[in-house]
């Protein structure tokens, strides 16, 4: 089995975990990693299953730096929003008491 | 030997993956999540893509990571509202409070099932996959000589997918823009207040960021001006500058803020900007994004120049705008 | 000669950044200005592709597999023009509605200009990986649109569609590293060919993660969960836009996949089931928008039934037969088309009620009858669209859909169809009924601004009238 | 792959990762955060060894770069750490 292969199979694992991260967890830090995850597994699909005879592809390697940069956007945003529910949570709490 | 450093590799990848997601307590998730970046650039490099590890290194771990630690203060503590992604109320997690209903039981089990036939049929399909009928790399080989740089995947990055980091690049602002409307209309950024008793703590951070930021600088300038010939880039080097700025920021040395002047906002979209200019200007002699073949090497060098601009200042600008938010 | 198809990405991009840089708030005239000029470059390329047919465009002009290609036929150029047609009035629209109401005014014209970009160059696109950054660019634009008003029930819903919309295109995403693993390329022109019903089993597991993910986004039921909240509780413009136009462009593409890249695999099973949750959508949606109580969230439910229309046309097309089939998808897009102006033309009529009443209860409408007059007479007009009655463009699709439901022998649907315009006209005339009431002691309506209601008013309009130019439409669809 | 270590070096980078896999564990098992995160930081330096050593082995020079960005972000996450999360986490403890 190529390098290739075996990493594109650690990749398709680490899909699924973030897949049931995303679902079961409620925490949205806990639902950012989880799909940072899931990401990270399907670029190393990407790569891994592209180079599966052990030569080098740029081609997917460049799609993965462009879902890396996806990745970090999403990131971003989501911590953004999260931190903003968060602070109404709290504005609501203290109103309420 | 080679298998077993695989090996190896994936089991620490897959148990800080694992461990990331299931370790109750989130400071442990984040610090897990740290590493599992780490650990994906050893595998990109591993993989033979130093290019992926590069960003992998300053993005996936670097950024990120000083992204999440510095949510983490802001999001811990008891959750008072969940934010399921499937229904408020019948999905919980440890996160939560009071012991799960039965349907949460079920549709856990269920997700869970799922996943891992999910996970079991792609390692089988992956396992049953013949070898396909197109072989881009040659294709790529055979077309290097027009494409006005020397290393490949700067060649597809910016020649041959161009089109596809156009509308990345536009990605990465359009969040910074969702981020801005999200945190900002607040108090204006201002150099954050340090108490007496934490300015000593700030002395040896001020001294890391005054010595790492020149330096930053310059393995920044060196990425963008490799990325012609080897791995190395606009992204890369913009990582590794917004990096800086954010050292900068964490030393009390640079302010933050969600209410960017006008300068800073032309510096933001000046490499989108520049991209959609040369996109544009060259269909006077073809089409969308095709450099003349003796202007191309000198096209992208400006293109990338604009976009490690415009790429740190939106990368420092995500975790600026976020810090200075919530400083007020 | 200006050439039509890279501008429709490239112009509205520009005016985005443009915006941005001007400032918060500012950009209102240079979107107007553009849409104006966008529409008249979809109406150029709509007439190019029904005189010349399908066309193809090399980015960067290297071709596939190397490179990127664009493409246009039909259905694609039909799409153009609905995005253009439905963004301009609402253009318009908007720059009154945030003179009148700041919250969320700072970035929407750089993220409407980027969402149009988006939708643009998804239409346009024909490669899966490029599809791909689309997608996400589709994706974020829409959930920073929701979120930007900052209020706690936006920002909420904004985080679990987002949530939601990135689970969908990681979905994608791994089906686009599938199909490149099996044969080495992601260009749509390279893969149909390659792709028979022998496909290994990758292949099939790329098509059903793709599927999925896209449904996610397209909020088909049961994956409808994060459409209403988002959609009801976004500013009236944003609302608009997302509804008419956002959930479309994800169906678009599971229609372009389903048609041509995995037309192979296709089953009638599978068909069975998108048509079963389209018509579980009907009913649900429907039911869930008469038990509302704010007249936005009634509208968002509308649109959760609504799609289930949509996916009516995959049963009626699969194994169908060419004439059923050929009708079917005649009245899938009939259905896209009358349905994205006409709930345009509703959640602008309801962002103008709530600027001139300053709230949204269906129980208090009392006096929009005599205060409002334009504003519920377009609420009633996009109505006779969602109920599908004559002449509007909702009556040409429901009737495209029916008779090839009787053509194909399978009449179930057709029941469902009926119920659905019978629940339709329940929820219209909830409304309606309410707003007839005499105005409610103490109820002040403050005077709104003609262009807040005109542009809504063409938009009705134009959904009624499309039934009448139905055969123009096909027309153009049929052409490449 | 173009990488073939030779068996010396094949040898160290297996020790260098079981390293770091040991690493991993003093970051799960606490059990103070500073032990976590100086095992994290730990993955920095030993990262930085092994991609020098892949790189020697035939990964090819620009894995040293990526070694240089390796070391430069590592002095960053490590701030961001003892400026935003340690102090927070000390904060969580106190009763």
């Amino acid at each position: 089995m190529s390098a290739g292969l075996l990493y594109a199979l650690a990749g398709a694992a680490l899909f699924a975990f973030g897949v049931a991260g995303l679902i079961l967890r409620s925490h949205p830090l806990r639902k950012i990693l989880a799909f940072n995850v899931m990401g990270s597994g399907a670029f190393l699909v990407l790569v891994g299953l592209g180079q599966r005879d052990g030569t080098a592809d740029p081609v997917p390697q460049a799609m993965v730096l462009t879902g890396i940069v996806v990745s970090i956007a999403a990131t971003a945003l989501a911590l953004a929003l999260a931190r903003r529910q968060r602070e109404h949570g709290n504005d609501k709490e203290e109103r309420d008491a | 030997m080679n298998l077993a450093f695989d090996l190896l590799l994936i089991a620490a990848l897959l148990w800080s993956a694992g461990r990331a997601l299931t370790t109750p307590d989130l400071f442990r998730a984040v610090v897990l999540f740290i590493v599992f970046g780490l650990l994906m650039a050893l595998a990109w490099a591993r993989l033979d893509a130093p290019d992926i590890a590069l960003a992998e290194a300053a993005i996936g771990a670097g950024l990120t990571g000083a992204l999440l630690l510095d949510a983490l203060g802001h999001l811990r503590g008891p959750v008072r509202r969940k934010s399921g992604l499937i229904a408020p109320s019948t999905v919980m997690s440890s996160e939560g409070a009071g012991p799960p209903a039965f349907p949460t039981y079920f549709l856990n089990g269920l997700a869970i099932v799922l996943a891992v036939a999910l996970g079991l049929a792609l390692a089988g399909a992956l396992l049953l996959l013949p070898e396909p009928a197109i072989s881009l790399p040659r294709e790529v080989a055979a077309a290097m000589d027009a494409s006005g740089v020397a290393h490949p995947v700067t060649a597809v990055l910016l020649n041959f997918r161009g089109y596809d980091t156009l509308l990345e690049v536009a990605v990465l602002w359009l969040a910074l823009l969702g981020v801005l409307a999200v945190a900002g209309g607040r108090a204006p950024g201002r150099a954050p207040v340090t108490p007496r008793s934490a300015r000593a703590s700030l002395k040896v951070p001020r001294l890391l960021a005054r010595v790492l930021a020149p330096l930053a600088l310059l393995v920044a300038g060196y990425l963008l001006w490799a990325g012609a010939h080897q791995p190395g880039g606009a992204f890369q080097a913009g990582a590794v500058l917004a990096a800086a700025a954010v050292l900068l920021n964490l030393a009390g040395l640079l302010p933050g803020g969600a209410t960017p002047r006008w300068v800073l906002r032309a510096g933001l979209g000046f490499g989108l900007l520049v991209f959609l200019a040369v996109a544009a200007a060259v269909m006077g002699q073809g089409v969308l994004l095709q450099y003349p073949p003796a202007w191309a090497g000198a096209l992208i060098m400006l293109i990338e120049t604009g976009l490690t601009l415009s790429i740190g200042l939106t990368l420092a600008g995500l975790f600026l705008a976020l810090s200075g938010a919530s400083r007020q | 000669m200006l050439d039509p198809l890279p501008w429709l990405i490239l112009l509205p991009l520009f005016w985005a950044t443009l915006a941005f840089v001007r400032g918060p708030g500012r950009g209102g005239r240079l979107a107007v200005a553009g849409l104006l000029l966008q529409l008249a470059l979809a109406g150029g390329l709509a007439r190019q592709v029904a005189g010349e047919g399908e066309r193809v465009y090399a980015v960067g002009g290297w071709g596939a597999p190397l490179g990127i290609d664009l493409a246009v036929d039909g259905l694609s150029a039909v799409m153009l023009l609905l995005a253009q047609a439905v963004a301009l009035p609402l253009a318009v629209y908007a720059r009154a509605y945030y003179a009148a109401h700041e919250e969320g005014a700072r970035y929407f014209w750089p993220l409407a200009g980027a969402l149009l970009a988006a939708m643009n160059a998804l239409f346009l696109a024909a490669d899966v990986f490029n599809l791909y950054v689309t997608l996400e660019l589709l994706g974020l634009a829409a959930v920073g649109l929701v979120a930007a008003s900052g209020g706690a029930g936006p920002v909420t819903a904004a985080l679990r569609y987002l949530m939601a919309t990135l689970l969908g295109s990681g979905a994608y995403l791994l089906g686009v590293a599938l199909l490149y693993g099996a044969y080495g390329s992601v260009s749509l022109s390279i893969l149909a060919p390659l792709l028979g019903a022998d496909a290994p089993l990758a292949v099939f597991l790329a098509a059903a993660l793709m599927l999925l993910g896209l449904m996610l986004k397209t909020a088909l039921f049961p994956f409808h969960f994060w459409l209403p909240p988002a959609h009801g509780g976004a500013p009236a413009p944003v609302s608009a836009l997302l509804s008419a136009l956002v959930v479309k462009a994800s169906f678009y593409l599971i229609l372009r996949l389903w048609l041509d890249l995995f037309a192979p695999l296709a089953t009638v099973a599978a068909a069975q089931l998108l048509g079963l949750l389209g018509a579980a959508a009907i009913l649900w949606g429907s039911l869930m928008a008469l038990a509302q109580t704010r007249l936005k969230m009634l509208v968002a439910y509308s649109t959760v039934a609504q799609i289930g229309y949509l996916f009516l046309l995959f049963p009626l097309a699969t194994d169908t037969g060419s004439v059923a089939s050929a009708s079917a998808i005649q009245g899938g897009v009939m259905q896209a088309l009358s349905h994205g102006l006409a709930k345009a033309a509703m959640f602008a009529a309801a962002g103008t009620v709530i600027l001139s009443l300053g709230r949204d209860d269906i129980a208090r409408l009392g006096g929009v009858s005599s205060r409002l007059p334009l504003t519920l007479f377009t609420f009633a007009l996009a109505g006779v669209t969602l109920m599908g009655l004559p002449p509007s463009g909702g009556f040409t699709a429901k009737w495209l859909l029916m008779s090839s439901a009787m053509h194909s022998g399978q009449w179930g649907w057709v029941v469902v169809m009926i119920l659905g315009g019978l629940l339709a006209a329940a929820y219209v005339f909830k409304v309606l009924r309410q707003a007839f009431l005499p105005v409610e002691a103490g109820t002040q309506f403050k005077p709104v601004p003609r262009l807040l209601e005109w542009p809504a008013f063409l938009l009705a309009l134009a959904s009624l009238l499309l039934g009448l130019r139905a055969g123009e439409v096909l027309g153009l669809l049929g052409a490449g | 792959m173009t990488m073939d270590l030779s068996a010396l070096n094949q040898l160290l980078a297996v020790f260098l990762l079981a390293n770091l896999v040991l690493a991993l564990w003093r970051v799960t098992r606490g059990p103070t955060p500073a032990d976590r995160l100086l095992a994290a930081l730990l993955f920095g330096t030993t990262g930085v060894a092994l991609l020098l050593l892949l790189a020697h082995a035939g990964g090819g020079m620009a894995l040293v770069d990526v070694a240089l960005v390796f070391a430069l972000l590592a002095a960053i996450t490590g701030t961001a750490f003892s400026l935003r999360a340690w102090r927070r986490e000390e904060d969580d403890e106190r009763p």
